[in-house]
């Protein structure tokens, strides 16, 4: 099958961007498509390289990472929405430098796109599953 | 239907609302601090006659993290990550109270 | 592209959290998709379509007009729990007036909110093919 | 001792854990989503004695946002933000049931 | 430096969100600063002690065995909600025997962790000078 | 009155940041002193100067720099936890070339340090109040 996957809350905040990786990772793992996972809300700061969490513990952007989820012309299928991200401070190079901000943060696995990329995921997979606060 | 759960009816109101509007085919599975609502407590009779229906779930990960596997309320099902995708493939619409 | 029927579920208020601006901005995008669109308003969320919302003294954006917009993008169904409302000691006169106008009946103007018993909201969500919660 | 509320009673149990261990020359300010508990409610009667004492406050802005100023419950006194800093001056520890 | 009297209070469960354990990050730190250390468990905040937590089902760290060290550092004002426990059936018996030495009777091992009404509770927190909430 | 300021959310997914923000305001135009803010958990992203909300929107990062809070040496006391914010992405120029990161986040506004900062403040304060979610 074909899934989405939403992401509402950061990184170690929450529980939630832990679940929606095991979750991705089982889905692969057993046959199935991860379409796309759709970063929205507190959600986009799973995209930033410049997360460093403690030797012992799991490096979440890093798992999103592994998972390699990319569409048949290269691209992240890891998608971030920009409105969310801006707001929250996730840049990539061109949004940072449209904004005449020195610096940007996006991690390379993921891209940051718009919100109509979440409702065309609810229309091309068999199912959407959200994880939130 | 497949209605996931992610927190204790003890501290928040999503159980209470997901089992006001579920239909009776959907099932429930709880993941995170859901499974609190898997173990044998004063709320386990929100879900009592849910679960002696085959019809209630919870992520076994986050039941041992949480110190429940001894406590498991009765009938409650337990699953993986991979039996989780699972019901997802099986129960159509996921809805998440979150 | 095939016709889904999407529903937003909103179970939190205005402006303690960021759930209820960003899934406006959802649903407004949504609109372009020429999906089916539901809007669910249960528990707290019944707040965010109360009249008389004024954050002058918050300093955060008052939104909560952008509901009015919904009905010229084709969103008119905003079905809200008469069970939330009654808890919170309010009722559909306590709602903005959302209205849309209806194209297949000479363009008239139709109320967008409908007020439903649980289990009426019930029937409605086993119809859905996506949920979006927030 | 001043202790906020942030949260709804309808969503949250931070209020009944508040009101089980709030001691008797305490007072509850409500704000953010806390105001919903200032509302004439179903869950009214949570904090009606204490009100009736003069010990429950809401933040005014707050109570604005929410629409809930023609719906406040009574003997629940307004403060704006000065407000709220006088009562953590004149109240000792604050307390946050986040 | 003046002694105050701190209150850790912890209400949600160890993993779910990230609360506990930057709150134990804040107690062991705190434990440096020679003040009056209490910390309570209420609501779902008694399951951060109890026993038999495992998680390598879900990739993330048990941090759990680190209240093991609590002890070590004087911190031994453990309380938890006699209540909060009950209605989640637990007793205390299902909490991990977290213990101190104590200095003053000879380095006898003693329990850290106390089991606390609800009005006892009111009692202890309305001696604290600083609450920190988690 | 001597106050210290904890914040456990980041700026727009909840109020807390706005609310600590318009409490910490008011404190300071009634004649009280804000010895320290202490930004701990989610927190930590209120120090991002890559933050960039939608123009008719309030700037939560900018509202907090505005306050302008120094200690007699002219260092920002709008303090940032050192591991919360490496778990976060939240990084200064030190701890970025620390750790081999090209590019930093942290406003000026703003600094990193331990965790000691927000007990020393709850000991050197009349009161502390906290914010969360």
């Amino acid at each position: 099958m074909k899934f989405a996957i939403q992401v509402n809350e950061g990184p170690y905040q929450h529980q939630a961007s832990d679940t929606a990786f095991q979750f991705a990772k089982a889905a692969i793992e057993n046959g199935h498509e991860i379409f796309r996972v759709f970063f929205y809300h507190d959600g986009v700061n799973n995209a930033s390289r410049f997360t460093l969490p403690p030797q012992d513990d799991r490096h979440v952007v890093n798992n999103w990472a592994s998972l390699d989820i990319k569409n048949a012309e290269g691209e992240p299928e890891l998608v971030v929405c920009v409105a969310a991200a801006l707001r929250r401070g996730m840049l990539d190079e061109s949004e940072a430098s449209k904004n005449s901000i020195e610096g940007n943060n996006l991690h390379p696995a993921f891209r940051i796109s718009g919100l109509g990329q979440l409702i065309e995921a609810g229309i091309q997979c068999d199912r959407l599953v959200v994880f939130g606060d | 239907m497949l209605h996931t759960v992610n927190k204790s009816s003890f501290e928040r109101n999503s159980l209470q609302s997901c089992l006001n509007t579920i239909d009776d085919t959907s099932v429930i599975l709880f993941i995170e601090d859901g499974v609190i609502n898997a173990a044998n407590n004063a709320n386990s009779s929100m879900i009592a006659d849910l679960a002696a229906s085959g019809r209630v779930f919870a992520l076994q990960g986050d039941v041992e993290a949480r110190g429940i596997s001894p406590k498991l309320a009765d009938n409650i099902k337990l699953v993986d990550y991979a039996g989780f995708v699972d019901l997802v493939v099986e129960h159509g619409t996921a809805v998440s109270w979150v | 592209m095939a016709t889904k029927k999407f529903m937003y579920l909103n179970r939190r208020s205005s402006f303690g959290t960021v759930y209820a601006i960003e899934s406006l901005e959802v649903v407004l995008i949504a609109a372009a998709f020429e999906q089916d669109v539901s809007l669910a308003f249960m528990d707290d969320g019944v707040y965010q379509i109360v009249e008389g919302q004024e954050t002058d003294g918050i300093g955060m954006k008052n939104f909560s007009k952008t509901f009015h917009a919904l009905g010229d993008y084709d969103i008119n169904k905003l079905y809200v729990s008469k069970e939330s409302l009654e808890e919170r000691g309010l009722s559909e006169s306590d709602l903005m007036p959302l209205v849309y106008e209806d194209e297949d009946d000479d363009w008239e103007e139709k109320p967008s909110v409908k007020v439903v018993t649980n289990d009426e909201l019930k029937a409605i969500m086993s119809e859905q093919d996506v949920c979006l919660s927030f």
